[in-house]
Order: C-alpha cells, then structure tokens, then sequence
C-alpha cells in the first residue's frame, strides 16, 4: 500500500492551518488582556507549540496512538521509535499523521490558558501544559481516536471532547488553585485591543478549516462536507450571539459575534463530518445562543474564567458533543433518526471527559501549587506579568 | 499671561480649533485624556453583559496666551466645545493658571512676545 | 464519474484562502478609518460572512447555479435541496463548489463597505448586503457564471465583473444616500493604523492566490498560470502606483504600494487563467496608473469614496475586463490576437453589470432610506459607530 | 509526461505560503523598530515582492535556472521565453516552479533588510535589492539547485545557503556603509510593539512549511518529512534560546522565544528533508543556542545589525549547513554515518558563499554610495524614515 | 483654587481613585505619562542582553480643587499611592499650582462654584 | 519653586535629556503631545494626494525646579532642543508657572526639599 499523494497534501496543508491557530489563538486571547499582560497571554499559545511539539514526538503521540490498552497508548513508539520515512497511517504518511495530531495535542493545552491570564506563574504554566498534555490529553485522544475504550462509539469527528471539553473543563478546575485577578468584579477590565481580537478569529476561522477538514484525512467527500458545515456553523452562531446581544443590551459588538463565531466552530468540531449543512445551521444557532447564555451566567456566579474559555469551548464542546447524537445522518445516525442509542453514547463521553479532566487537573494543580507555586505575588500582578515574568513591554514609543 | 488648560470632547476638537482660529489664537497644544466627572451613562458592553464605563476619553488643549486674548480665547473654546444650545454633562472645563515666563526656544525670545 | 481528490483538495485551501480575505479586508478598511470607527469597519466584513453564508445555503446559490433561465437560477436547490455528499461539480464534489462560490458571494458586497464608512447603520447594512447579494450579485453570477445570458461570452475567470465591477459601481452608487463623513475636505482623515492595512494587503494577496488559482476548479496548468499572473500583475500595479505618487508628490508611501497591488490584484481577476504572464505585466502596470488617476480624480469631484472603493474595484474591474479583451491569448483569444469580437463582449458585460449595479443599488438604497434610514445622527457620526453602533471601544488602557 | 495534480496543488499552494512570508517578515521586523520607521521597515519587505517579482520573470529565473555554465544560467529564459502552459518541471508545471522559485528570490534580499532600518534611502534600497538579486542571488542559486557547480555537491533542501548564509552575511557587509543607528548604544532602542513581531514570527513559521515542505516539490514522504523537521526544530530552538535566556537573564521574553524559532526555522532549512525528527530536535537546540550567542556577541562588538540578520539568518545559516553535513542520514549520508566528504562539501559551500556574498555586497554598496548614496541625513533619521523617505506617519489619533 | 497634578504608579490608580471617592473628590482628568527620575533598578530584556529602562510608566492626575479640598485631596491621593508603609522610590509626587479661574462649559458658571 | 512645561521635538528629547543631566536636574515626566502652531509644510501624502498635516508630534516635559534651578534648567532645554544655530519653527517653547507645593508621596517631605 502506498500514500495518496493527494490525501498526503491536504493533510500536509491542514496541520499548517493547524499550527496558523496558535498564532491566531495568541491574538484572540492577547487583545482581551489589558497592555500589561498581552506578551505573557500570547506566550501562553507560542509556549505551547514548543513544550508540546517536543513532548509529542518524544512520548505523547506514543501515549495516544500506541497499541496499548483500552485506557493508554503505551511506549512503542516514544522517541517515535519504529517509525520512518515510508510508514503509513491511512493513505498519508505516518510522519504527516504525527504532525496532524501533534496540532491539536498543542492546541488544546493552549486554550486553557485563557482562563488564567495576568496571574499564574511562567514555569508553573510551563510545568502544567506538560504535564496535563500526558496525564489528560494523551490518554482522551487515546480513548476517543487511538484505539482505547470510546473508539467507534462516541462520534468524534475532530476534537469536541478530546479538545474543546478537556479544554474547558480544565479551565474552570484551574480557577480553584488562581482564584480571580486583582480588580475584577470592581472595575470593568476591558481588552486593549479588539481588533487584535478581531483578527485572531480570522486567523482561528481559517485554520479551523485545517482542524475539521483534515480530520477527514484525506481530500474526499467527507472533506468536503467538514468544510461546508465549518463555514456555515460559525456563521450561523455569530448570528446568534449577536442577536441575542442585540436583544439583550441592545448593542451588537464586534467582539461578541468574534465569540459567537468561535462557540459555533466549537460546537461543529466533533460534528463536522456527520451532519448536514443544514443540521449546521442549527447546530451553530444552538451553540451561539448556549454559549451567550454560559459566559452570562459566569457573570453572575462571580467566578473569573478571565477570556471564557469554560464558557465557549466546555460549554460550546458539550453542546457540540451532544448534537452530534442528534443530529448525526451522514456515515452514522442520531437521536434525529431514531438511534437514540448513539445520543447516551455521546452522553456517556462528555460525562467520562468532564470528571477526568477535571479531576486530573484539579491534581495536576494541588501539586504544583504546592510545588513551585501556582500564582504570581499581588504585587506582580499588579505591576502586570509582562514586565516581571517576561521583563518585557508591548508597547514602547 | 496666563495658561489655560481645556478638557473638552474628542469630537468637538475641530469645532474648537475653527473657533480659536476666529479669535487668532493660531497656536496651542493639544494631548489625549481621559476624564472623570459627572458624566454617566455611557454604557458598554463585553462578552454578554453592560457596564458603565467611568473614565472617558477627552481631549486636553494647553494654551499659553497674553491677558488681552484671555477672554476671547474662553469664549471661542465655549463656542466650538458647547454641545447644542443648552449644553450637556461632558462638555468640559477650562482652567486658568496664571503663567509667569514663556520662552520661544527658536529665537530665545521671551515673555508676552514669545507666545 | 468521480471526484479527483487532488482538485478536491486544491479547490478546498482555495476556498479557506478566500475566506480568509475577510479577516484581510477588515484589516485593510480597518486601518484606513480613524480610531473610533475601527470596529465597526471591521464589523462589515465580518458580519458579511455571517450573513451571506447563510444566505447563500438558503436561498442564494440557488438563484446563481439553479438551471433556471437567461436571467435567474430559481429555487430548485433552496436549502441545497437535491445535494447531498456526493453530488457532483466538474471533478470536485458539489458542497466544496458551493463553498467556492460563496465565499465570492459573502466578499463582494463586503468590499462595498469602504465607502460608507462611519456612517451607515448597522441593521441598515446588514438589510444591504442580505438584499445586495440577492438583487445585485445572484443574478450577474447566474449571468456570467452559471449559465446565464453572459456565460461563455464575456469573459470573466475569477470575478473582475462579478465582484468587483459590482461592488466597486455599487459603492459609488450607495453614496447618493451616505453623503460625505463629517470633516471630510475639511481636515484631512489620516488612517488611524497604516501597519493594520498593510497586514491586511499582505491577507488579501495571500488569499487572492485561492480566489484566482481556485478558479480553475483543478490543480492543473491552468490554476499554475492564473497562480503567477496573480503574482505578477498586482507586483507590477504596486510598482506603477509607488512611480506615480514619487513622481507627483514625491513620496512614494507605503500604503499607496499597497493600493497599487490591490488595485492590480483586481485587474488580473478576470484575465488570470486567459493571459500571458508578460501580458500580467502590462495589465499590472496599466491598472496601477488607472487606478492612481481614479483616486486622484475622486479627490477632484469632491464626493467621499472612503477608502476607495470606486477607484479600486470599479475602475480596476472594468480596466482588467477590458484588457482581458485585449490580451487573452489562452484558451481564448482577444484584440491582439485580432478578434476584436471579444473585446466587444468585454465591453459589453461591463456596460450590462455597470448599469445593473447601479440602478439596483439605489433601488436598494432608496428602499432602506425610506425605511429603517441609511445614515447615522451626525451625533453619532461625531462620536464614532464603534461606541454608538457596538458600544465598543477598540482600545483600551 | 504530464503533470501530477497533487503534486501541482502542493507546490502552488506552497507558493502561496512563501510569499505570506513577506508581510510576516514585514510584521516581524516592523514590530521591532520605533514608530517612526516602521512603515519604512515594513516597506522593505513589500517592496521587494513588487521590485525582485518582475525582475525574476523578465531575467532572474532565466539566470539561475537557465542551462548556462558552471557559473550562470544565461539569458535562454529572459522574458520567459521559451516556456509555456505546458512546459514541465519535474512533475509539475514550469510556471508553477517559476512561481516557487521566485518566492526565494524575493525574500532573500528582503531579510537583509533587517539590519539596516531606520537609516537607508529608499531609492538606494531598491537599487541594492535589484542588483543584490542579479548578482548574488541569482548566481549562488545556479550553483547550488540551477546546474551549476555545486549542484548535488553541497546539500541544501530548501536554502540554508542559497537564503540564510547569502542574506546573512551581505547584512553585516552592508553594515561597512551604513553603520549605527543614531542612539544606538546610547540609549536602548526598544521595538514600537512586540505584538506586530510575534503575529510575525507566526506567520514565518506558518509560511515556512511551505518554504520547506514544497522543497520536495511533490506531495510525498520527503514533504511529510521536510514538514515535521519544520515542526521540530524551531520548537526545539525556541527552547533553547528560552533557556540560555532564562538562565542568563533570569527573564524568558517572549521576543526571545520567538527569535529562537526563527533561528530553528533558518537552521533546519537545509536540513529538513535529509535528517530524522530526532535529529531536527538537535539541529534545533544547537541553533537556539549558537544564534543566541551570536546576538550577545554582536552587543559586545557594538556593530549595529539592527534586527540581527547576522545572527539569525548567518549564524544560523552556517550552523544549518555544517549539521546537515553531520546529520544527514535520509537521502543522503552525513558525519554521523562516517562520510566525512559530505561535511566538507558542507563547509565548502559555506566558505563560498560567505565569501562571495560579502565581496559582491560591498562592492554593490560602494558603487550605491559613490552614486545615489546609501545613508540618510542624520536629520532624516532623527525625524524618521516614515515621515521623510515615505510621507506618512504610521498611527494617528 | 488649586489646580494639583499627580504622578503615580499605574497600578495605583485603582486604589487612588477610591481614596478619592471617600473625600468626596469625584472629578479628575487621568493621562498616561512617562516618569524619569530616582527609580531605578528595572530591568528589561531585549534579545540576549539585559538594559535598563528609565522612562517608566506612570499616570497621571489632574485635579482642580477648592482650597477647603486641598489638603484631604492630597492627603488621599498619599493614602491611595504608597506602597506599603514605607513608601518606595517611584510612588510619585503631588504639585500644587494656583489656579485663577475655573469655568463649566456646560452652564457658563465660573470659579469655585464650576469646580 | 516652579513648575516648567517645555513641548520640544520628539527627536530633540534624547539630547534634552543628556543636557539636562548636566545641571542636575535628574527627575521629570515626559508625554506625548500634538503641537499645533506656526511650524507649517510638513507634507503627508494619502493615496494620490498631498495634505498638510498640521497637527505634529510633540514631546511634553513636566519639571518642577526649586528656584535656583530655573536658569540652568532652561537653558538646559533650549540647548538641547533647538535645531541648528539658527533654530527652526517647531523648535518648541517653555512656560514657566509658579508652583506652591511639592510632596513627595514615599516620605511625605513637602516643600522645596521633595523636589
Ligand atoms: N475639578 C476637575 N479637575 C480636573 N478635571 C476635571 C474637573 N472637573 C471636570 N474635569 C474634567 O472635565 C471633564 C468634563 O467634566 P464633567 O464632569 O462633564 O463636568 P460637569 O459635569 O462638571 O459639567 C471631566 O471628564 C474631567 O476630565
Ligand atoms: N521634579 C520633578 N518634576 C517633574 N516630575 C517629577 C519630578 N520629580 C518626580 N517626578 C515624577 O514623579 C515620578 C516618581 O518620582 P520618583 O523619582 O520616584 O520620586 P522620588 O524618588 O523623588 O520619590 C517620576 O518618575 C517623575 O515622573
Ligand atoms: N501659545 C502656545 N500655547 C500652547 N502651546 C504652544 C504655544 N505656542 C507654541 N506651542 C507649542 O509649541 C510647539 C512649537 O511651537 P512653534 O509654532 O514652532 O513655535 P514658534 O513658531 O512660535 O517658534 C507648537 O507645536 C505647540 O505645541
């Protein structure tokens, strides 16, 4: 057997659109920041590609796509050992595989990071990704991709659970250990800079073309369709948050349909390739409006997800998760066509991600804030971490 | 001499400059504030919910002028800064500071003549 | 007869490049407008995709590819109604070509927005573009590319009359309504951010690549050579601009490169896949020079064109659909070639679209006027759209 | 022979990639100057596509690929002559690879910039690159992939050489004429805003698979390859530039890291297609360190290479061609595998083009000082290029 | 009536402005400014080499008063600004200047009264 | 004491600041400003047409000197800011106002001492 040249370009093409989000996630995050914390916030993304990429190749990919068990992938290929030139995964060459997945083994440390800005120590954040990038993420992306229990049951097309849900859910166990920053719920701390925000999620749309319609692993059909439901979700769930902002405060912001765009890339992730464009209409409506109605309440609970990343990715990835089981048509069946069986599927997937992402952080976090230290001192909070982690400022005359 | 120092509405400065223009005061400097007063209601929102945002942005002019042109000078600034007839909470002030020495560093000029 | 994964996959990144040159346009505008604008010049871009994607699924490619009559495509495909994974279009499957198409659909009435900036209103914008891509821009596509009364006659590779002969008269048209900015002549409005269009012109080249390599629906010669003449003409248009401003005043500014490769991006549109790359030389520079005239002639008449629209697109489009009749030597042949038949029907579907556009859009415009209104308080022109409209600032301490 | 679709779509969407890597240098580098020249800075990168695009296609192409000799391609090509649609390289078409090609040879001379912002005449500027490009870069890229004498001698998969050392080292030639920026050493030069230099980075990085990647100029194992040692090493080097940083500073910046994945990036560009991922982790490590002292050196020395070209693009350059003599190992054979001949061609290619780049830039220098004039007025520099040169200012209120 | 400015930290502004509140002092102009004086000692790092910065971030307050205000609006700002007890280089200064004559644009008022 | 406000060029700063260090004077507060005055032709060019743009960039510099200071400081400034021996329009200017108190907010000195 040898590769598709084809399939091998368009998923050569898609880890780089991968990798573009990273960048574009650093934007997105940084201009909601204010000035003084917008380097540490897009060192929190870039950060991520370095710590990972390397952890990836000497022992995560191992962990998540080794034969293994039905929990973890095992050791056989750390040091990506048994792997050359010619080997094959699919029709693309393992290497490219590698890469692929490797993306979103970064990626999805990196949104956590949202949550925690302008306060966690550099090395303890460092030290986290690390360790969450073993202890969580390899042994989900092995459950749900690589072989382990939830393999062919739960649908997931392209990362609702194994990225969005683990993301999210972490964030929130994170806040346990960093609390709130300094001045929130006083006064309003308003992002510095919208139009980095702005171009963030541009960057973030067009890679997340990559993310869905790479997970095909090949330029065919279901390709195809992942694409189509990744332009339309978005739009459709952009138009939902800003309707609901509309009605709500009267005022459609920018930044609000930015967000609601990405809720509803969230929520079509695990869905992608399993649904009609149409079912993505309402997917991504659905999605804009829950996620409006989780970052609003957070509002109220009073806890401070700094850039909402519970709200959009745990909340948009559930979302996603459960209305794959519905309204999945295309290469599997829903709630919507009488199998109700794959809706508990996707039920019992969220659940099993929720509670060990979020207990595997809440460990990961006692430790090392017992360790090293999870938060920085008021007194750098307040001066702001780019100048005492990073020694550093943005913006200079 | 005096130093007068006005805070007025960003997008009243081009009506403030004509003004001033009117009465000859061709020179004067101008920065980026924000203010803090009365003024409220300005709402905005983030993310699904309102707030009000308290510090507004202005703008600040520095006019150094001799005592005859001090009265035209205020009035002008009132002129181009009023919002309509009856005027509205942000207008702005205008504060008089007296100023006892000017220097033209070009010609080392100074007092009134180097205003 | 089966798809071809390799045109699949290049139609596929074709498609997110174009999309991504919305993120671009919304830097590009973005940038030229004053500070407290910024988002909500953005905001037209981006509500754009939203909108018109969903637009487009619903009712609007329908009306552009439906078999139909000389005129209009009708309703068959409404809601993609008899699609489904593996329809087929050419060698690519159909949801991948409805996605290219749209993408063109959700860019066109986008780039009208350059000229009505700081002025419009939200909602009345968005009824714009919803009824714009409706009236204006289903039917000319349905003319020239979906079997309409143009198609096969005019030639049009990737949009010079389509997108941007369309837009750029529209724009111009949409200004009997808008009027001036407040201050415009009286003080100069200097863009607030020169860097943020600069990103945003090196967006829209990148993403250009798609939008007229994509054109060829296939990884062949012909997207090789619609791929380098779209290097070379907007090179030689960035060249013949930066001449023009050293020689008239000077100075040869970074942005009006920028403008110069844009206006030259336009002009290969609808030569691309048809011409020389010696012919994309001369298309590039005659563009720049036309272009440059327009604008400086705009100055002249005194009506507020924002950013150019008029000056860009319009005279750009209709400049490179003329030379297509002149130069087109590839799979087709034009004046130089002696058949001044060509040049004719060039001629031809820019007079049908320039009157097309125009007379709609003040239909439209009137419509909107009478009703919810077209132009913002001059209070709320004064103190911006991005506070008034979004109750957003862009930038924060 | 025909072409393969695939692999087509892999080159011209690689092109694409290339070419995005111009505003991300433009980004990158303009971040790091002061306002008053970033436009200027910027300028320098967008100029060089418009300027070495048309020179390519009229001459350049025809001189590094044309038959020639051992020293020079000749003029069979000039005005592409001689090629058409069907014209065939490899398995793709020539246009196609005119158009890969040429995306080197614009960035090239484009990364010198770097070392001389804020000081040079932009007239003078276009003239160097013009002529930088005939003389320099044409002839070096004819011996090493065109036919000429280093052709399958020394390795280089997609420039160490050919790019990196050749631009690197004219940088610092080039310092003989233009020497320090006013202050510089005086007071600290801070960059106007880290922000634009990481979107920067991302976008090198992103365009730098590409860069690599279509290198194979066919979507097959050495892509995938190419594409996963362009993942690694610059990971890798970020890391260790983040390291000696950390270790010598006591502060990881965010600039630093992003500096340390250019370095990795510049570093494993000769390699990347003949080393394992494991190897790519090491040439990575290396090169983060040996730039990251070379940037401390150049302090030490007190020359003003402003954004450090030198040290990035020539030490790491140099590091790159010498490990991949050390490590190749994948179509080739290195040190490590006890052929010590190929580390010498290595050296030997370095030596040249050290050489012969730096002679033919101080010769191109003095010519353009004797003639137009390479420096500006201290006045100029003192108000800024922006203002002076362009007639602009980059921000306004 | 005085007319005082104040440098301080930017991370005390938060803190200051509340202080303000509590003598009843509600209106204030806020700049963003560069402070160059005795603080020293921070550091920033630019590719490989470590310099010190000595225009540093500070902000800035501009408060007119009536001189029954003066002293508790000086005496807040102090309690808002120090760091710590001890105070530390950097926490910034008060200037006091006379100022002759305050007018609201808004209702034409002038002196104490538009404060 | 007084309280000195110079708007001099922003490329003059560097070498205001270095004469400044000369006569000891080591503290002052820098901002950015828009200098609207006699300084005209600095043309900008906007796609296809030329504009003056009269509004420029300026520095601000805030120094408040004891008395015996004021001399040395001003010349300081003028030395540093002017172009050339001639000088040239846009050099800037300096205005001296009296300045009642100063307190420094780390040690609660007042008074010519927490200068
Ligand atoms: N006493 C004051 N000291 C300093 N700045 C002031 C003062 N009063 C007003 N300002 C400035 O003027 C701006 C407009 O004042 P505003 O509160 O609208 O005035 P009023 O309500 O008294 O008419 C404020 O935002 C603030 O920047
Ligand atoms: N004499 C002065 N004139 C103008 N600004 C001053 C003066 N003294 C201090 N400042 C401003 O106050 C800030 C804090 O002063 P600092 O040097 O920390 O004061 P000190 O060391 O005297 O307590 C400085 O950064 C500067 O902006
Ligand atoms: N009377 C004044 N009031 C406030 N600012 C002034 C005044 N005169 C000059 N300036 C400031 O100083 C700058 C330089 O002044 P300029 O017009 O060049 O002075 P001149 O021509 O009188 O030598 C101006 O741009 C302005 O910011």
């Amino acid at each position: 057997m040898a590769i598709v040249a084809a399939d091998t370009a368009w998923v050569l093409i898609s880890s780089a659109l991968v990798l573009f989000m990273l960048p574009g996630l650093a934007l997105f995050y940084g201009g909601m920041v204010r000035r003084k914390n917008v380097l540490s916030s897009m060192m929190h993304s870039f950060v991520a590609i370095g710590v990972i990429t390397i952890e990836w190749v000497i022992i995560g990919y191992s962990l998540a796509f080794g034969t293994g068990n039905w929990f973890i992938g095992g050791f056989e290929h750390i040091f990506l050992k048994g792997i050359d030139l010619y080997s094959i995964s699919g029709t693309i060459p393992t290497y490219t595989f590698i890469v692929f997945q490797g993306m979103f083994a970064i990626i999805t440390p990196a949104l956590i990071s949202g949550a925690i800005v302008g306060r966690i120590k550099f090395k303890s954040y460092i030290a986290f990704i690390a360790l969450w990038g073993l202890i969580v993420y390899a042994p989900v992306c092995h459950w749900v991709w690589g072989g382990g229990f939830l393999t062919g049951e739960a649908l997931d097309f392209a990362g609702g659970t194994v990225v969005h849900i683990t993301s999210g859910v972490s964030a929130l166990a994170l806040l346990v250990f960093l609390g709130k920053r300094k001045g929130y719920g006083l006064d309003a701390i308003k992002p510095h800079n919208v139009t980095l925000s702005l171009m963030g999620a541009g960057l973030l749309w067009f890679g997340w073309f990559g993310f869905n319609g790479g997970s095909a692993f090949a330029a065919n059909e279901i390709a195809g369709l992942a694409f189509i439901t990744t332009l339309i979700a978005p739009a459709a769930a952009g138009l939902a948050w800003m309707a609901a902002e509309w009605t709500h405060t009267g005022k459609p912001t920018a930044l609000g349909f930015a967000t609601g765009i990405v809720a509803g890339l969230v929520a079509i992730t695990p869905a992608a390739g399993f649904v009609t464009p149409m079912a993505a209409i309402l997917i991504g409506l659905i999605a804009g409006l829950v996620c409006y109605r989780a970052v609003m309440f957070k509002g109220k609970l009073g806890y401070d997800d700094s850039l909402d990343v519970f709200g959009i990715h745990g909340a948009g990835g559930i979302t996603g998760a459960l209305l794959t089981g519905v309204f999945a048509s295309i290469g599997a069946t829903g709630l919507l066509l009488g199998n109700s069986h794959q809706f508990l599927l996707q039920l019992e997937g969220v659940i099993i991600a929720v509670i060990y992402a979020s207990v595997c952080t809440i460990l990961i976090g006692f430790v090392l804030d017992r360790t090293s230290g999870l938060k920085v001192s008021e007194n750098e909070e307040n001066i702001g971490l780019d100048k005492t982690c990073h020694g550093e400022t943005a913006y200079n005359i | 001499m005096k130093y007068v120092i006005a805070i007025i509405r960003p997008e009243r400065l081009d009506a403030v400059k004509r003004e001033l223009k009117k009465v000859e005061v061709n020179r004067l400097t101008v920065s980026s504030a924000l203010g803090y007063g009365e003024q409220k209601g300005h709402l905005e929102v983030y993310r699904a919910s309102e707030y009000e945002v308290n510090l507004l942005e202005k703008i600040r002019l520095d006019i150094a002028v001799n005592d005859e042109f001090l009265e035209p000078t205020i009035e002008a600034i009132r002129r181009g800064a009023k919002t309509g007839d009856e005027g509205e909470i942000g207008d702005g002030k205008i504060f008089v500071l007296p100023l006892e020495n000017v220097i033209r560093i070009r010609t080392d000029e100074t007092g009134p003549e180097a205003i």
